[in-house]
Order: C-alpha cells, then sequence, then structure tokens
C-alpha cells in the first residue's frame, strides 16, 4: 500500500510540475515571440489578440505570481482560454472532438505493438539460435531506425495510392454519422488500419529488443535450470518462470517508451491526416494558435503521466517484490 | 582492456556493417560536390532550365523536383546537414548526459537529488511534443535552433542510464581503493570510473544520434525547420506539400527516408553490437 | 609508538550496523574481528578507512581523532598512514588499467618517487609480493592473472605505501583454498618485517587463530567478546562465541558429535532486540537479558565479554 | 554389488568453445552406494560443477558428455532420450544449487515452485494432494507451513535454501546431488542446513553427493571422498581415511590449507601457482607444475588409480610400485 500511496503522490505531484512547465514556457522564450506574431496576425480581432497576449503572459499588469494563480483557477473550471484558428470557441471544445480518436487509435494501437513486440521478443529470445531470429530482429532494429511519418508514407503510397486497398486519410467516410450505427463503426475500423498499422509496426522494434535482452539475461538464471531439471513443460518454462520475469522491467521501462509512442502516434495523425490530437498540433503549429498548441501539450504530458501511473500500478500487481516494497 | 573491446567491436559482423554504412555516408557527405551532378539550388543547365517533377532519367538519376531541382543532388548534398545535426546534437547530448551523471552518480547527495528530479520530469514527457512546442515558440529558423531544441529534449534517457552505472561503478571495490589510497575525487571520476563506462558513453552517443537524426527530419517536415536549407526533412517537407505522393512521385519522398532509415540503421548496429561485447550473458562463449 | 583505536559508533538513521564498539590496537598487532554477515564487521574497517562517517564516537590514531580537525587537514597522511585490502581482488583492480597503472599511483599520489625510479620502485614491490619476474605482470592486465595473483598486487599496493595500519577485509575468501594460506602468511611476514599493524575482519574462525594475536567477536553490530585469540576459542565466554565455535567445522571430529543447540539468523539492524542482541537466540538467555543491554565485562586483563552471565 | 546406486565410469564432458575443448570434467570415475554420502572437493575451476550438471544432464548449450557412462540402478543415463531424461530426473535424482537466492523464481509463490514438480511427474495429482505434499515438505526441512504461500524474498538465505531441499526432495528421489548448498551461507546456519540434511538422509536412506571447497565440512560429513582436481579425482576413498593418511601430494596441500580450531598453531604452507588451463591440459599429471614431489615421469604421463588400502585409491606415480604405504 505504501507504494500505491508514493506513487499517487509521484502523479499528482508530476501533474503540478507539468501544469507548471507548460505556464512558464512561452514566458521563458527569448526575444518577443508575442509581439513578432501580433503584428503577423494584424487583421485578427482584438479578443484573438488578446488570447494571443494571455497564453505568452502578456498581461503585463499583473505579476507573475498572480498570472500563475488566475491560469490554475482557469484551469480548475475547464477554460484553457481560446482558440485563435477557430477563433472564437473555446480551446476545450476543440479539443474535446479530437480527444477521442486519439485515444482510441493511440490506445488500441500501443497495446497491439505492446502484446506482439512482447511475444515475438520472447520467441526471437527463446529460439535465439536460429538464423531466422537473427533475420526478424534485423528487420525490427531497421524498421525502427525509419521516421514513422515517413513509414506512414510508404504505407499510404503502397496500399492505399497504387493499391487501392485503404483510404488515403480520415477517421470515417465523410457524410457518416455515429446515427448510422454499424456502417458508422465499419467505416472507423477501415480507416483505422493503416495508421494504426503504421504505430504498431514502428513502435514494436522497441518492445521486441527489450524484452529479447530481459529474456535473455532471465534465461541465464538458475531458476530456469531449476525448472527444466525439475522437468516442467517447454511451455511452462518459458511463460511462467522465463516470460513473466522477463516483461517486468519492459513493464515498468513502459514510461520511458511510452514518449517514443506518443511522438510516433501523432506524426501519424499528419500523415493520414486523422481528425486526433497529433493532427490538430500540427494544424496548431501551422496556423501558430498558441492557446490550442498548449492546451494539447498539456493534455499530452497528462495522458502519458495517467498510463505511466497504470504501468505502476501492473507491476504492483504483477512482482510481488515491488507490492512488498522490497524492490524500489 | 579498451583495446579488446574496439577488437571484439571490429570483429563483430553487427558492428563491421554499421561502421562500413557510416562510413559510406561520410565519404558522401565529404565529397558532395563531386558526386552530385548539379548544384541543390541549380534549376537550369547549359541546356535550359529543368523540367519540372520529372521522373527519373538518365539526366536527373532521382528526377526533379517542383521547382525543378535535381532530386539525386539534393539527397548528396542533404547527407551533409542531416549528417552534421544529428551528430553534433549526439555530441552535446552525450557531453550533457555524461557530465550530469557524473556529477549525480559520483557525489551523491543534494546535486544528485536535484539532477535525478529534473532527470525524472523530462524523462515522462514525451520529447516529441515538447520538441514541437518549443520549436514552434522559437522564432528563428535554422540549423542550430533545432540543434539547440534536440540537445535540450535529448539529454534525459542519456543522463539516467550513465547516473546509474555511475553509481554501480562508484560502489566497486577499486573505487574505495583509490579513495583510501588518498586519491582526489576529480582523479577519482576520470581516471577510474570513466574508462568503466565507456561502452555505455558509446551508447549514449549512438542512441542520441538516431533520436537526432530522426528529430531533424521530424521538425522539418512539420515545417519548423528552415525550408531552405538542403536536409533530407525538407526534402520531405517539400515533397509532402507539393503532393508527391498524388504525382506518384515516389523517387521523390523514397529516398530521403530510405537514407534517414539508413543512417539510423547502422548507428542502431553499433549501438546492438556494443551491448553484446558489454553484455557478457549475451557474450559469454 | 603505540595506537589506541578507542570507542567508536556508527548509528545511521535506521541501521545500526554498528554500535558501541571499543578496542585498541596495538603497534605490530594483528586484531581479527570474526562474525557472520550483517555483522557489523565490514562497517568497522569501513569506518577506520574513512569510507564512512560515525554518527557518533571517536577513533584515535596515533593519538588524533581521525575525523577531527587536524587529521583532515593532513588526509593524505593518514591515507599514507592506513591502507585496506578488500575481499574481492578482481573486484579491487580497475580491470581497464594495466599492473604498472594501478601500482604507479600509491607512489604518485604521496610522491614517493620520482617519475624515472617509478618502474624499478614497481618491480620492486612486485617482487615483495611473489611475483617473480615482475616483467612478466608489469604490463599485464587484471582478467589476464588469477585471483592470488591479484590479491597479491592488491597487498602490494597496499604496502607500497608504508603503512602503519593495514586494514584486511576477508582477504582471503574469494580465493582458492590452497591460495588462502599463502595469502596469510604474506601478511604475516610484512607485519614481521614492518611492523604493521592489521585489523582482520573475517567469518573464519579457524582463519582468525591462524593469523590473529588478539580476536574479537562481533554480532548485530556489537562487539560480543574480545580477547588472546587462542583463548577465544579454546575457552570462549559468550554463548554467541561458543555457537560460532561449535558451527565451525570440525573434521576431527565425528559429525553427529556436535549438535548445534541454537537456530535462527542474526536479526535485522533496522530494529535490533533490546537489551542484548543476542538475547533471543541465546540457550542460556535470563529474563534481564532483553531489558539491559551488557557492558563489556572483564574476565582477565586480557579478556573482556559484553554478557550479563559474567557481570561481578 | 546389489546396493550400487551410481556408477559413473570413464566420464569426459566439457564445453566446445571458439578457442577449442575445454576438457571440465577429463576420465574420471566413482561409484556410489545406495544412502552413502560421497563428497567431491575442489577448488574452483576443478570441474566439481560440470560433473554434477553433467550426471544431472543438465550442460549449457555449449557444454557436452564426449564419452564415457553414467549408470544409475542398471541404466546408462548418457543413452537416455531428451524425454526418458526429463521423465528421469527430480523423480530419481534432483539437485540442491549453490545460489537459493537465485534458484527460486522471484515472482512465484514457493508453493507453486513445489508443486509444480509434483505435477511435472505425477500427472493427475489433486491441487489438494500436492499442497499437503508441500506443506509436509516443508515441515521437514523445518519451516512452518504458513509460509508456503511466501514469496522467496520473503524468506532468509537459510529458509530459501530449505525451500530448495525440500524441492529437491519432494519426489522423494534416490540421490540429491548438492552442489556447494551452504557456500554462501554463514557458519551457523550452514551448520542448521547440513545438520538438516544429514537427518533427512538417515530418515529416508538416500544418497548424496556433496560438492564444496570447503574440505574441512566435507571431511566431516561424507562417508567417501574424493579429490578432484584440473578435471580429474586424484583420490578417492573412505573420508576418515583420506583425513588421517592423505596420499596425493595435492590432498596433503589442501589438507594443509586448513588451519586447524584445536591443537598447536603451525606454520602451514599452502599450494603455491595456480591450475593448468583446461584448454591446453598438460600431457601428464595436471598437477605435475605444483607438485614438491614430482618426477620426470609425471610430466608426460598419468597414473590409473592404484587401490593401496581397502577401498582407498590414488593416482601418483609415487605409489605405483608398492603395495605398501609410506
Amino acid at each position: 500500500m505504501k507504494y500505491f500511496l508514493r506513487r499517487i503522490l509521484w502523479l499528482v505531484f508530476a501533474i503540478f510540475i507539468a501544469l507548471t512547465i507548460n505556464f512558464m514556457l512561452p514566458r521563458l522564450m527569448p526575444g518577443d515571440p508575442a509581439t513578432i506574431l501580433i503584428q503577423r496576425l494584424e487583421g485578427l480581432e482584438p479578443a484573438a489578440i488578446n488570447a494571443v497576449r494571455n497564453a505568452f503572459g502578456l498581461e503585463t499588469d499583473k505579476n507573475i505570481i498572480i498570472q500563475y494563480k488566475d491560469y490554475l483557477i482557469d484551469l480548475l473550471h475547464g477554460d484553457l482560454g481560446i482558440s485563435i484558428s477557430h477563433y472564437p470557441t473555446p480551446v476545450w471544445n476543440v479539443l474535446r472532438k479530437a480527444l477521442p480518436w486519439t485515444i482510441g487509435l493511440m490506445g488500441i494501437s500501443t497495446v497491439l505493438s505492446f502484446l506482439f513486440g512482447t511475444l515475438i521478443g520472447i520467441t526471437l529470445a527463446w529460439k535465439r539460435k536460429s538464423r531466422i531470429s537473427d533475420a526478424v530482429l534485423g528487420l525490427f532494429l531497421f524498421i525502427r531506425s525509419f521516421p514513422y511519418f515517413w513509414f506512414g508514407l510508404i504505407l499510404v503510397y503502397f496500399l492505399a495510392f497504387n493499391n487501392p486497398i485503404f483510404p488515403l486519410g480520415g477517421a470515417t467516410k465523410v457524410g457518416l454519422m455515429p446515427a448510422d450505427g454499424w456502417e458508422y463503426i465499419k467505416s472507423i475500423l477501415y480507416h483505422g488500419i493503416l495508421p494504426g498499422m503504421t504505430i504498431t509496426i514502428t513502435s514494436m522494434g522497441y518492445w521486441i529488443l527489450t524484452i529479447r535482452n530481459n529474456m535473455i539475461n532471465v534465461l541465464a538464471e538458475d531458476y530456469i535450470t531449476v525448472a527444466k531439471a525439475k522437468g516442467l513443460s517447454m511451455s511452462r518454462i518459458k511463460n511462467l518462470y522465463a516470460a513473466k520475469n522477463a516483461i517486468l522491467p519492459s513493464v515498468s521501462g513502459f514510461a520511458m517508451a511510452l514518449g517514443f509512442v506518443i511522438g510516433g502516434s501523432l506524426l501519424t495523425e499528419m500523415v493520414f491526416s486523422y481528425p486526433g490530437v497529433g493532427f490538430m498540433l500540427y494544424q496548431a503549429v501551422q496556423q501558430q494558435d498558441y492557446p490550442l498548441l498548449q492546451a494539447i501539450f498539456l493534455f499530452i504530458i497528462l495522458g502519458v503521466l495517467f498510463s505511466n501511473f497504470i504501468a505502476d500500478i501492473v507491476i504492483m500487481i504483477l512482482d510481488p517484490r515491488v507490492r512488498d516494497g522490497a524492490k524500489k | 582492456m579498451i583495446k579488446d573491446m574496439l577488437k571484439l567491436f571490429i570483429t563483430n559482423r553487427k558492428a563491421l556493417l554499421g561502421v562500413i554504412i557510416l562510413s559510406i555516408f561520410i565519404f558522401i557527405a565529404v565529397f558532395a560536390p563531386l558526386i552530385a551532378p548539379y548544384h541543390p539550388k541549380q534549376s537550369s543547365d547549359q541546356e535550359g532550365k529543368f523540367q519540372l517533377r520529372a521522373a527519373p532519367s538518365s539526366k536527373h538519376l532521382l528526377g526533379t523536383s517542383h521547382a525543378g531541382y535535381d532530386i539525386f543532388s539534393r539527397l548528396i548534398y542533404g547527407t551533409r546537414l542531416s549528417l552534421m545535426v544529428g551528430i553534433v546534437t549526439g555530441v552535446i547530448t552525450t557531453f550533457i548526459a555524461l557530465t550530469l551523471g557524473l556529477l549525480g552518480g559520483y557525489y551523491g547527495g543534494v546535486i544528485d537529488d536535484i539532477i535525478s528530479f529534473i532527470n525524472n520530469i523530462f524523462l515522462v514527457i514525451p520529447s516529441l511534443p515538447l520538441i514541437i512546442v518549443i520549436a514552434s515558440y522559437i522564432t528563428i529558423r535554422g540549423v542550430w535552433p533545432i540543434i539547440f531544441v534536440l540537445s535540450f529534449t535529448g539529454w534525459a534517457w542519456g543522463t539516467r542510464v550513465i547516473r546509474s552505472q555511475v553509481l554501480t561503478v562508484r560502489e566497486r571495490e577499486f573505487v574505495k581503493v583509490a579513495e583510501v589510497l588518498g586519491e582526489k575525487p576529480l582523479v577519482i571520476v576520470f581516471r577510474e570510473i570513466l574508462p568503466n563506462i565507456i561502452s555505455l558513453v558509446m551508447a549514449t552517443f549512438f542512441t542520441s544520434t538516431i533520436a537526432a537524426v530522426i528529430g531533424e527530419a521530424t521538425l522539418e517536415f512539420i515545417g519548423l525547420g528552415n525550408i531552405s536549407a538542403v536536409t533530407w526533412g525538407t526534402m520531405l517537407y517539400w515533397a509532402q506539400n507539393n503532393a508527391a505522393l498524388l504525382y506518384n512521385a515516389w523517387w521523390w519522398f523514397l529516398p530521403p527516408g530510405l537514407f534517414i532509415g539508413l543512417l539510423g540503421t547502422s548507428f542502431a548496429l553499433m549501438n546492438f553490437a556494443i551491448d553484446e561485447i558489454s553484455n557478457p550473458k549475451i557474450r559469454k562463449r | 609508538m603505540h595506537f589506541p583505536v578507542k570507542k567508536f559508533g556508527r548509528k545511521e538513521e535506521y541501521v545500526h550496523a554498528m554500535d558501541d564498539i571499543s578496542f585498541s590496537l596495538y603497534q605490530g598487532e594483528i586484531l581479527a574481528i570474526v562474525g557472520e554477515s550483517g555483522s557489523g564487521k565490514t562497517t568497522t574497517a569501513n569506518v577506520v578507512a574513512k569510507l564512512h562517517r560515525p554518527t557518533s564516537g571517536e577513533i584515535y590514531f596515533n593519538g588524533q581523532e581521525i575525523y577531527g580537525q587536524e587529521v583532515r587537514k593532513n588526509n593524505l597522511e593518514y591515507r599514507k598512514n592506513v591502507q585496506m585490502i578488500f575481499q574481492d581482488p578482481f573486484g579491487a583492480l580497475n580491470p581497464t588499467h594495466t599492473i604498472r597503472g594501478i601500482l604507479e599511483r600509491p607512489f604518485v599520489i604521496h610522491g614517493l618517487a620520482e617519475r624515472s625510479e617509478l618502474e624499478a620502485k614497481i618491480k620492486e614491490v612486485l617482487v615483495q609480493v611473489g611475483l617473480e619476474p615482475p616483467e612478466q605482470f608489469i604490463d599485464k592486465f587484471p582478467h589476464e592473472l588469477s585471483g592470488g595473483q591479484l590479491q597479491r598486487i592488491n597487498i602490494a599496493r597496499a604496502i607500497s605505501v608504508e603503512p602503519v595500519l593495514l586494514l584486511a577485509d576477508e582477504p582471503t575468501s574469494m580465493l582458492d583454498v590452497s591460495i588462502r594460506i599463502i595469502i596469510m602468511n604474506m601478511i604475516k611476514k610484512f607485519r614481521d618485517r614492518d611492523n604493521i599493524s592489521y585489523l582482520y575482519i573475517t567469518h573464519n574462525l579457524a582463519g582468525a587463530r591462524y593469523i590473529a594475536d588478539r580476536i574479537g567477536v562481533m554480532y548485530a553490530g556489537m562487539l560480543m567478546e574480545l580477547g588472546p585469540a587462542d583463548e577465544i576459542i579454546q575457552n570462549a565466554y559468550h554463548p554467541y562465541t561458543q555457537l560460532l565455535r561449535s558451527a565451525a567445522p570440525q573434521p576431527e571430529k565425528d559429525f553427529k558429535e556436535n549438535k548445534l543447540t541454537t537456530q535462527g539468523e542474526i536479526p535485522s539492524l533496522v530494529n535490533p532486540p533490546s537489551g542484548c542482541r543476542f538475547h533471543p537466540r541465546c540457550p542460556k538467555a535470563m529474563p534481564e537479558c532483553s531489558k539491559k543491554l551488557p557492558e563489556m565485562y572483564q574476565i582477565n586483563e586480557k579478556h573482556r565479554v559484553r554478557c550479563l552471565l559474567y557481570r561481578q | 554389488m546389489s546396493d550400487k546406486l551410481l556408477e559413473v565410469q570413464n566420464l569426459i564432458a566439457g564445453y566446445q568453445t571458439k578457442m577449442g575443448r575445454v576438457l571440465a570434467v577429463n576420465d574420471v570415475s566413482f561409484e556410489l552406494k545406495k544412502g552413502e554420502l560421497i563428497g567431491i572437493a575442489g577448488e574452483s575451476g576443478c570441474g566439481k560443477s560440470t560433473l554434477a550438471y553433467s550426471i544431472m544432464n543438465l550442460l549449457e548449450d555449449n557444454g557436452a558428455i564426449f564419452s564415457g557412462e553414467i549408470n544409475f540402478s542398471g541404466d546408462n543415463l548418457v543413452d537416455f532420450s531428451a524425454k526418458e531424461i526429463k521423465q528421469f530426473r527430480w523423480q530419481k535424482m534432483s539437485m540442491v544449487f549453490q545460489s537459493a537466492m537465485n534458484a527460486l523464481n522471484p515472482v512465484m509463490k514457493i508453493s507453486e515452485q513445489l508443486i509444480d514438480a509434483l505435477k511435472a511427474h505425477q500427472k493427475g495429482i489433486s491441487e489438494k494432494e500436492a499442497r499437503k505434499r508441500a506443506e509436509e515438505m516443508l515441515e521437514l526441512v523445518d519451516i512452518q507451513k504458513d509460509r508456503l504461500d511466501a514469496y522467496p524474498h520473503q524468506l532468509s538465505g537459510g529458509m530459501k535454501q530449505r525451500v530448495m531441499i525440500a524441492m529437491a526432495m519432494i519426489l522423494n528421489p534416490d540421490l540429491v546431488i548438492m552442489d556447494e548448498p551452504t557456500t554462501a551461507l554463514d557458519v551457523v546456519v550452514q551448520r542448521n542446513i547440513i545438520e538438516k540434511i544429514e537427518d533427512l538422509r538417515s530418515e529416508f536412506n538416500f544418497s548424496i553427493i556433496f560438492i564444496t571447497h570447503d574440505l574441512s565440512l566435507l571431511v566431516e560429513i561424507s562417508d567417501k571422498l574424493a579429490i578432484m582436481y584440473a578435471g580429474k579425482i586424484l583420490e578417492i576413498g573412505p573420508a576418515a581415511k583420506i583425513y588421517s593418511n592423505p596420499l596425493h601430494p595435492y590432498t596433503k596441500g589442501l589438507m594443509n590449507s586448513f588451519p586447524p580450531l584445536t591443537g598447536e598453531i603451525e606454520e602451514m604452507s599452502g599450494i603455491e601457482g595456480k591450475p593448468p588451463d583446461l584448454l591446453n591440459p598438460p600431457a601428464g599429471c595436471p598437477f605435475y607444475p605444483r607438485c614438491e614431489k614430482r618426477m620426470e615421469i609425471c610430466k608426460t604421463e598419468m597414473p590409473e588409480f592404484k587401490e593401496l588400502e581397502n577401498e582407498h585409491q590414488v593416482k601418483c606415480y609415487l605409489y605405483q610400485g608398492s603395495d605398501n604405504l609410506e
């Protein structure tokens, strides 16, 4: 329980830090980007200019601590400011539309890539003497070296453009509504396959590599020899004795990996014009919609922190040593 | 010992392949003017203006872009900046990671607490969104801002692994022996600890260089780089923004990505080899 | 010259690795500290080596408190006088340096030799520890030598600064059995030759008896008994010393003859038992033992024991 | 003899490396009776663990038995198929490993790890029966049965090694190989465990191969003692005989390496030098370079066992000619 409380405490604390970073970043930038921006955005309504000023903390009449207080209070009320590109829609309303798409696409792809990556990694370590294992490992090392977005482009080119098996982009067929029921869901799945594949395949390399290395280390342990000596079935040794121990460190490494996966997913959405947070981030950058940019960044950090928290809990369930506080 | 490592490194097939690929890229970068048939910003020759969006031919090995630039020449010249940004960022990142890792790992105490606290925060913040956000706040477009942003966001992973390795080495008995002998702290750090983490430092350098090459390409692809610079990333930016896909111009967006991937693979191979060499369980017999 | 090491204790926040240890060590004497893992014997050596700072107490070396102002100012001088040999001969040598690179440091740090004399000096100490001819070893890396040879290098490094006190933390426990006696003999040889004092940490009673003049027995961070080596073994007073004695293998007896009376393991040092730390396992425990922490009672002039049975 | 359980004959085993074959076990023969405890003494790298792993057929991927026989109640284990050996192992012979800390799976309860072995060999055993058997085994090694569902990290080092002993005995094997089972433990705990092993042996009458470098411990507990050096057994015989009258110069050297707890403190000598490289073993006696009584012939020739007294055998030219002892 002590472990659980510590993780909760860290979560709360990290969220607080994330909020602070989000607040500080625009204020720390060298030069005076806001003024340049406002000049560039000339012709914008005064209210929109105000939104930019707010995002950059240019309310010169208030000192920074009061600004910070206001910022936190606004956040508590769900007030993330006004979007410039969708003026005068509040940022939250813009962002809200994108969130489900990203959470769905990224959540499913991440889980799939973890599952497949783990399975492949375990198999590669188990059969590490074979040439095929070496080749598969090499292939994923190779794929991992490419930018995600480029891999997405290639998939689009070959599987959507040259051979129109899948759609070029978007999340559903234009015109379909949730009211269309099954048709709508089918369309979502159909549109999700290529971007999902991109994320899954490109991020899988990481899991394969780490699990494989962990597994090789575990296979050299005495308790594996004991299990063999006891005459246990190979599948039991592989799954219960070796794999379970090999997965633990990579679940705790989930935190670091997730950063890469999220980065990759954002870009994938851009390539596929998938109406999620990543694509929105892209548009916000293009249109210099700083309030929206800030809010997206905040949500990504929150997502990561929350996923980390889940990974911590999973570790707690899987590893009795962590549960007892005997480790870390 | 270090000599042995080098020997193992060179005799390792994966490492050798990695070194060969990297050498080819370095060769291309250095001798770009001799290899490329045209200047990257040249859109005509004595025969007149180049055809726009031409398909590959003997004149233009990889065709031309929407502005009539020779894509093959841009690919060759692009190697220069892409490689430079990757390696410079790799060096800076590794240097930061090594300094902080040694500092925190050896001295411990408050210094270490502060370093690992900041380190932990940077570890959970996903780097790409952070890179994008920072880059979009920076209004100057060019190579150095990119290097700055990538270094600023890329040091955390290396610091963490180096720090924890330093912590382990620090507990080794030869470090205690050095203390008992009266060795000065700086000598202990550089003479006793550093040589024992060289392979990890190299691995950090390789890993951060791959990350930097991909990160650079990503930033430029989104349009947050200097779009007039000639790099693999900007090539992809122009290809994307001029609907290369719709023109079926595979020769435009395929090669830059392939080059990025190959460069990344070469570093990954060397990294993997180091892992094999320094992990006794994999190396064993 | 005479230097008492007096009363030092180390109380970390939670771990009582050492509590209220007092003993003196005389010039040219080998004092063995015997104990099981977790008894605090290694911490004792580390504190004297100034690798750990004790939370309270004093250690006097040649009349100066070693954690005091004077010594801190002349840290290098203390380092020259007090050296340490570690348990793991491989771990104590940096794998990235040659033997030359390792053995030149003591001379360089303490300014004991000119650059030009280094080679000769290194060869000299190599010969002293029996690594002959020295040319064969000087440019080798640690991984090219055997455990016994490496421990000789470690001894060579320690004696090259001509120390007055040598701390030896289980210097033979990781070596092959046939080499152990040789290393012990070498340690004795340098005592006889240079009058070096040793604090010899070990878990092996028979080894301690072989090498030491006096033996101190530690349990759960406390010194339980201290006296002349043979007397501690043949005529142990403390029930724990008696237990250790009966647990040691005795090939000359039939196995069934000596059965242990005590079970259990060393208690956690985070929450050590109240009173005498051995009382939960002690076959002779009295109700008082759980309440009162015994002092070191004098048995005879040279023999002290921390047990209420011997209260005068 | 009818009560013979194990007979190892001319066993040669080792590892295939890039630089060649390492013969860690080189022509080893010995016999073991039912209920007997044979101690195998030797220093690190002498091949004693390889011998144990060969008998268990647990050599690593690059290890192999090159020739020789391991007869177990009449069956030659070397000829067994993988399936047969899997059936046989743990049922008839089991093993206790050096480091109990690493020999237990950290993420499984000890109950599961004990029951595992039962289920693998007794198909159809019910969960309840298996659990009951596991409880009995724990009680046998003096661990309260409420610790059955503990995880390894919740037990002390000594308790873990007890669990390993319980695990090794759960199928009631005829032979238990113990590879340095107490080396990592403190003297008192070590003593407790050794006493437990002795109690169990007299109760269940199984045989033990006990491997350690601690000769003084071995002499005390073994019926029979084998002295191993550089892959070869140099001397073998009743433990008391070897202790009172060691024959081989290496055995003498080893005996002279353990200071006694009683009697006069005499200057001891140990053995100078280091064991030979098993990649390029010497042609003659492997102990030749370190031997104080070496003769010219020892450099190139290795003698066979010579039985000098009842069951006390030695491989040394000092004893080849005569039938009398010194």
